[in-house]
């Protein structure tokens, strides 16, 4: 009995990675050619049929870099802190469920991913403290400010959602939105969680991390390229979880008009995150002590105000 | 926020409009017929003045002897790797015989003597 | 706080060109800023003593690699000063067609720079570019070459205008018009950009005069002073320019004056085909001897995209024994530490993203 | 018109007083027999501009400094100290361009020789 289930894990555990590696693989590629199209050029088209050979390209490019360390950075750290990252956000991917096919059902899983999730910035903030180099220090400062002013909106708005289908097992709460989506119930929670997991994903308007026009490359200034892959590809497959998991609570995952599919779930994912990509081909990076506004007072009284509506029974 | 909408709105917009880049290899730019590009030398029609070494802001033109059937004269070579296109050295020349073209032929090589063009490759 | 003295390097992807600015925070507000300059320095002003006088423009040109026509211009008026020549009523027109066909070039890379600092990941760059393209291949059209022109002579311009050129440039400056309505909308119709642009780095007006910053830095903070007006050359006269004047002096109105000079220089050039004589404008042929100088010493100063140009040449025969020059980039990166002190260190690149700094301006 | 370098704070700050706010260049041009430091000024509502020049003969070649009459001035003070050598009497001034490896090279004058061709 424990091996058929060890098995149903494996399989799970295999269908997972290959779609989380090929969501991340193409995510780059579409952010290319969506945002190329948007600026009136062409995105990469040299390899392959519509370049898309071209992060197959950039990934080994990478992998043949040398790693060279800085002198003063703490080479221990760095590297428990990048494989942690790595580590901790797969986890996450796996927590995933799709139409009746998951791993664990239990009533608080909802719970525990974004505990995790709070964690990365911790982590990231450690991995830049290690490389000891000035904009990584900034860098470091920063995602801790993100945290803390991006955590407690995000979580009051899972306990709205909690509240309305009295349960956090995921699967539960897509079913709830079988007639109506959370989008409609709660539109407020909607743009709450959205402004919080792009802070989270590090997505401009709030890249302030990763903030190439003044901080270099953040966190990521001084690692060496095979690191800087990993972490670029770990940053990709952390956008595909967050929009994974806004088309999970708030879209109705895969219930579609027609039959209701794990398809659904994987076209609204892809409408998530090219609305994303649009966001991020448009909007201006705010500055660190406008986030901190937008984050403490604008984004919690909305959530408290959404938390209101739904205990009102809405 | 509302301004915010409105900025969607327009980018949504600009979204439509046709790409601005060429892709290169392929098919290029079409140039004005009056674009200074590679330097040509008529040799027959040079009288070895030296106008143009002398002229040249940035001397990349020095005068060089050739032995041709009426004694040694003295022909032009450009060098390639400092020469900016600027073209006054077409305008001094009295005979008119140095002239840039509109040809850019990618001037690319591995090895920086290619980039000394003689007399006779000038054309 | 311990002051943290950080060393934003020479190349860093949004300093405009090589400038390495030494910054000290404390916290997260500077403290001061010492921009190391002369990564670009090539002696231009000795340069100059030792080449005869139509050898020197394609110098002159490369001291300010974005706006080429307004030096390459100022440079042979200075000249022509010197010697006494009068360029021809159709030959000033054109001039003032091709200074201000650059000056919307030089505004439009400068709008692109500018939004990029702002964190806007490339997408207005990609769009000023292509526009400003489009202004390139009409100065190729009428100059031959895409950079660097050297299109000035004695007494007018390398060669006339090719035949339809004046329809090219009606329908480009149409295409522009339309476009740079649709950028305004797009860009200031975000509260972002409000938030980082309103009363940031804001410059009083005396203490602009007192630091001597010229052009759209200086127009921005309420001095109505612009050469085209206050010392009128050419045909702008005739024109009736009109100097586009804003009061707060903050990174806003810095960037509003430079887009409605943009569109004042549409209006410019419109006027100008108009009213443009017929005749010859090329000027006098390149040749080893240049006519002898008249007077020894000459001031001439001119508007370009950056602020005000001016040169000082004491003339010899046939070199010029000294040329100075006032480039305006040189004192507007000056007058950066008295602006960024005290502002937010994510500021600094708005700042530094309004003040339209070129390098090679200021290195010389 | 032509000073003498001792009177040269009290004449410009009595210019400035008088309108001349603006300072739009301080160069130096070297004579051979003496090097002339000009400062142009320029009054920005009746647009006239005036020079002031000063001569320094070669050995003692040093200027007082009018920062604090204007603040646009330190630049080019800086620049004028490291092209032509000229100290800069009343405050610090370090060189703008070059401050390692480059003791006693004065570009701008005209003692300084190069690869001339």
């Amino acid at each position: 009995m424990l091996i058929n289930e060890l098995i149903e894990i494996i399989e799970y555990f295999i269908v997972m990675l290959i779609t989380a590696f090929a969501f991340a693989y193409f995510f780059g590629w579409l952010e290319r050619k969506f945002v190329g199209k948007f600026q009136r050029r062409h995105g990469p088209t040299y390899l392959g049929k519509f370049g898309l050979l071209q992060n197959l390209a950039d990934f080994f490019k990478l992998l043949t870099k040398e790693q060279v360390w800085p002198k003063k950075a703490d080479k221990l750290l760095f590297l428990v802190s990048v494989f942690l990252i790595a580590g901790f956000t797969l986890y996450l991917v796996m927590l995933l469920p799709i139409y009746n096919f998951y791993i664990i059902n239990s009533s608080i899983i909802l719970l525990l991913i974004f505990i995790i999730l709070s964690f990365l910035p911790i982590l990231i903030a450690l991995n830049g403290y290690s490389s000891s180099n000035k904009f990584a220090m900034i860098s470091a400062q920063r995602s801790i400010l993100l945290l803390i002013s991006f955590e407690i909106p995000l979580f009051l708005v899972l306990i709205a959602i909690g509240y309305y289908v009295h349960s956090y097992s995921i699967v539960s709460i897509v079913n709830a939105q079988s007639n109506l989506w959370f989008l409609f119930i709660m539109p407020i929670g909607f743009f709450v969680f959205l402004m919080a997991l792009l802070a989270e994903m590090e997505r401009t308007p709030f890249d302030l991390r990763e903030a190439d026009s003044e901080l270099i490359a953040g966190w990521l200034t001084d690692t060496g390229a095979p690191y800087y892959m990993l972490a670029l590809f770990v940053d990709y497959i952390r956008s595909f979880f967050g929009a994974a998991i806004i088309s999970l609570l708030f879209l109705g995952g895969w219930y579609g008009p027609f039959g209701n599919s794990f398809i659904w779930l994987f076209i609204k994912t892809i409408f998530v995150a090219l609305f994303i990509m649009f966001i991020r081909a448009i909007a201006i990076r705010m500055r660190i002590d406008r986030i901190l506004y937008f984050g403490w007072i604008v984004l919690l009284a909305l959530s408290i105000i959404n938390l209101y509506l739904v205990y009102l029974g809405y | 926020m509302i301004e915010n909408i409105k900025k969607i709105g327009v980018a949504l917009k600009i979204l439509t409009n046709k790409r601005a880049t060429v892709e290169y290899p392929e098919n290029k730019e079409i140039l004005p017929d009056n674009y200074r590009g590679m330097l040509r030398l008529d040799i027959d029609t040079c009288i070895s003045c030296g106008a143009c070494a002398r002229i040249c802001p940035n001397s990349t033109i020095t005068m060089v002897d050739r032995d041709t059937d009426r004694g040694i004269k003295k022909y032009p070579e450009v060098n390639l790797e400092r020469c900016f296109f600027c073209g006054l050295c077409e305008e001094v020349c009295p005979p008119k015989c140095l002239v840039l073209t509109k040809s850019y032929t990618e001037v690319v090589s591995f090895d920086r003597r290619e980039f000394i063009k003689e007399p006779e490759e000038l054309n | 706080m311990s002051l943290v003295k950080i060393n934003i390097g020479p190349v860093h992807p949004s300093t405009h060109g090589l400038l390495r600015l030494v910054v000290t925070l404390d916290g997260d507000t500077i403290v001061n800023v010492e921009p190391h300059v002369g990564f670009l320095h090539r002696g231009v002003e000795k340069l100059a003593e030792n080449r005869m006088y139509m050898q020197i423009p394609p110098f002159i040109e490369k001291c300010d690699y974005v706006a080429k026509t307004a030096m390459d211009e100022a440079y042979v008026a200075t000249v022509e000063a010197a010697m006494g020549i009068e360029p021809n009523e159709r030959a000033q027109y054109e001039r003032v067609i091709l200074l201000e066909l650059q000056r919307i070039a030089s505004h439009l890379l400068w709008l692109g720079a500018m939004l990029n600092d702002l964190g806007h990941f490339f997408s207005v760059f990609m769009w000023t570019f292509a526009d400003r393209d489009k202004v390139l291949k009409l100065l190729e059209e009428a100059t031959g070459q895409r950079m660097f022109y050297v299109n000035m002579r004695l007494g007018g311009l390398r060669q006339e205008f090719p035949k339809d050129f004046e329809y090219h440039v009606l329908d480009v400056l149409a295409y522009l018009e339309k476009r740079i309505n649709e950028y305004e909308s797009f860009i200031e119709n975000s509260s972002l950009f409000k938030e980082r642009m309103y009363k940031v780095g804001v410059l009083s007006r005396d203490d602009a005069i007192n630091l001597g910053v010229s052009g759209p830095v200086l127009r921005a903070s309420g001095v109505n002073f612009d050469v085209r007006k206050d010392k009128p050359y050419y045909v702008y006269k005739k024109l009736n320019f009109k100097p586009i004047v804003l009061y707060n002096g903050d990174n806003f109105s810095r960037y509003k004056v430079r887009i409605l000079e943009i569109k004042e220089s549409i209006r410019l050039i419109r006027e100008a085909f108009k009213q443009m004589p017929d005749g010859n404008a090329t000027g006098m042929p390149i040749k080893l001897i240049n006519p002898a100088p008249k007077n020894k010493v000459v001031r001439v100063s001119r508007e370009g995209p950056r602020g005000e140009i001016m040169f000082y040449l004491v003339a010899d025969e046939q070199r010029p024994y000294r040329l100075a020059m006032r480039t305006p980039a040189f004192i507007n990166l000056a007058a950066l530490n008295h602006i960024a002190k005290g502002n937010k260190f994510a500021n600094l690149f708005p700042i530094i993203g309004s003040l339209d700094l070129v390098m090679a301006d200021v290195d010389k | 018109m032509i000073i003498d370098r001792k009177d040269l704070i009290d004449t410009i700050s009595s210019f400035k007083k008088k309108g001349f706010s603006y300072l739009v260049k301080i160069l130096g041009i070297d004579y051979i027999d003496y090097i002339s430091v000009l400062y142009i000024l320029r009054n920005l509502d009746s647009d006239e501009e005036i020079e002031i020049e000063v001569h320094l003969n070669q050995n003692d070649l040093w200027v007082p400094t009018i920062i604090n009459i204007f603040k646009g001035a330190d630049w080019y003070e800086r620049e004028l100290y490291e092209m032509f050598g000229i100290e800069i009497k009343g405050r610090k001034v370090r060189k703008l361009l070059l401050e390692k490896f480059s003791e006693n090279i004065y570009p701008l004058r005209k003692s300084f020789k190069w690869g001339t061709k």
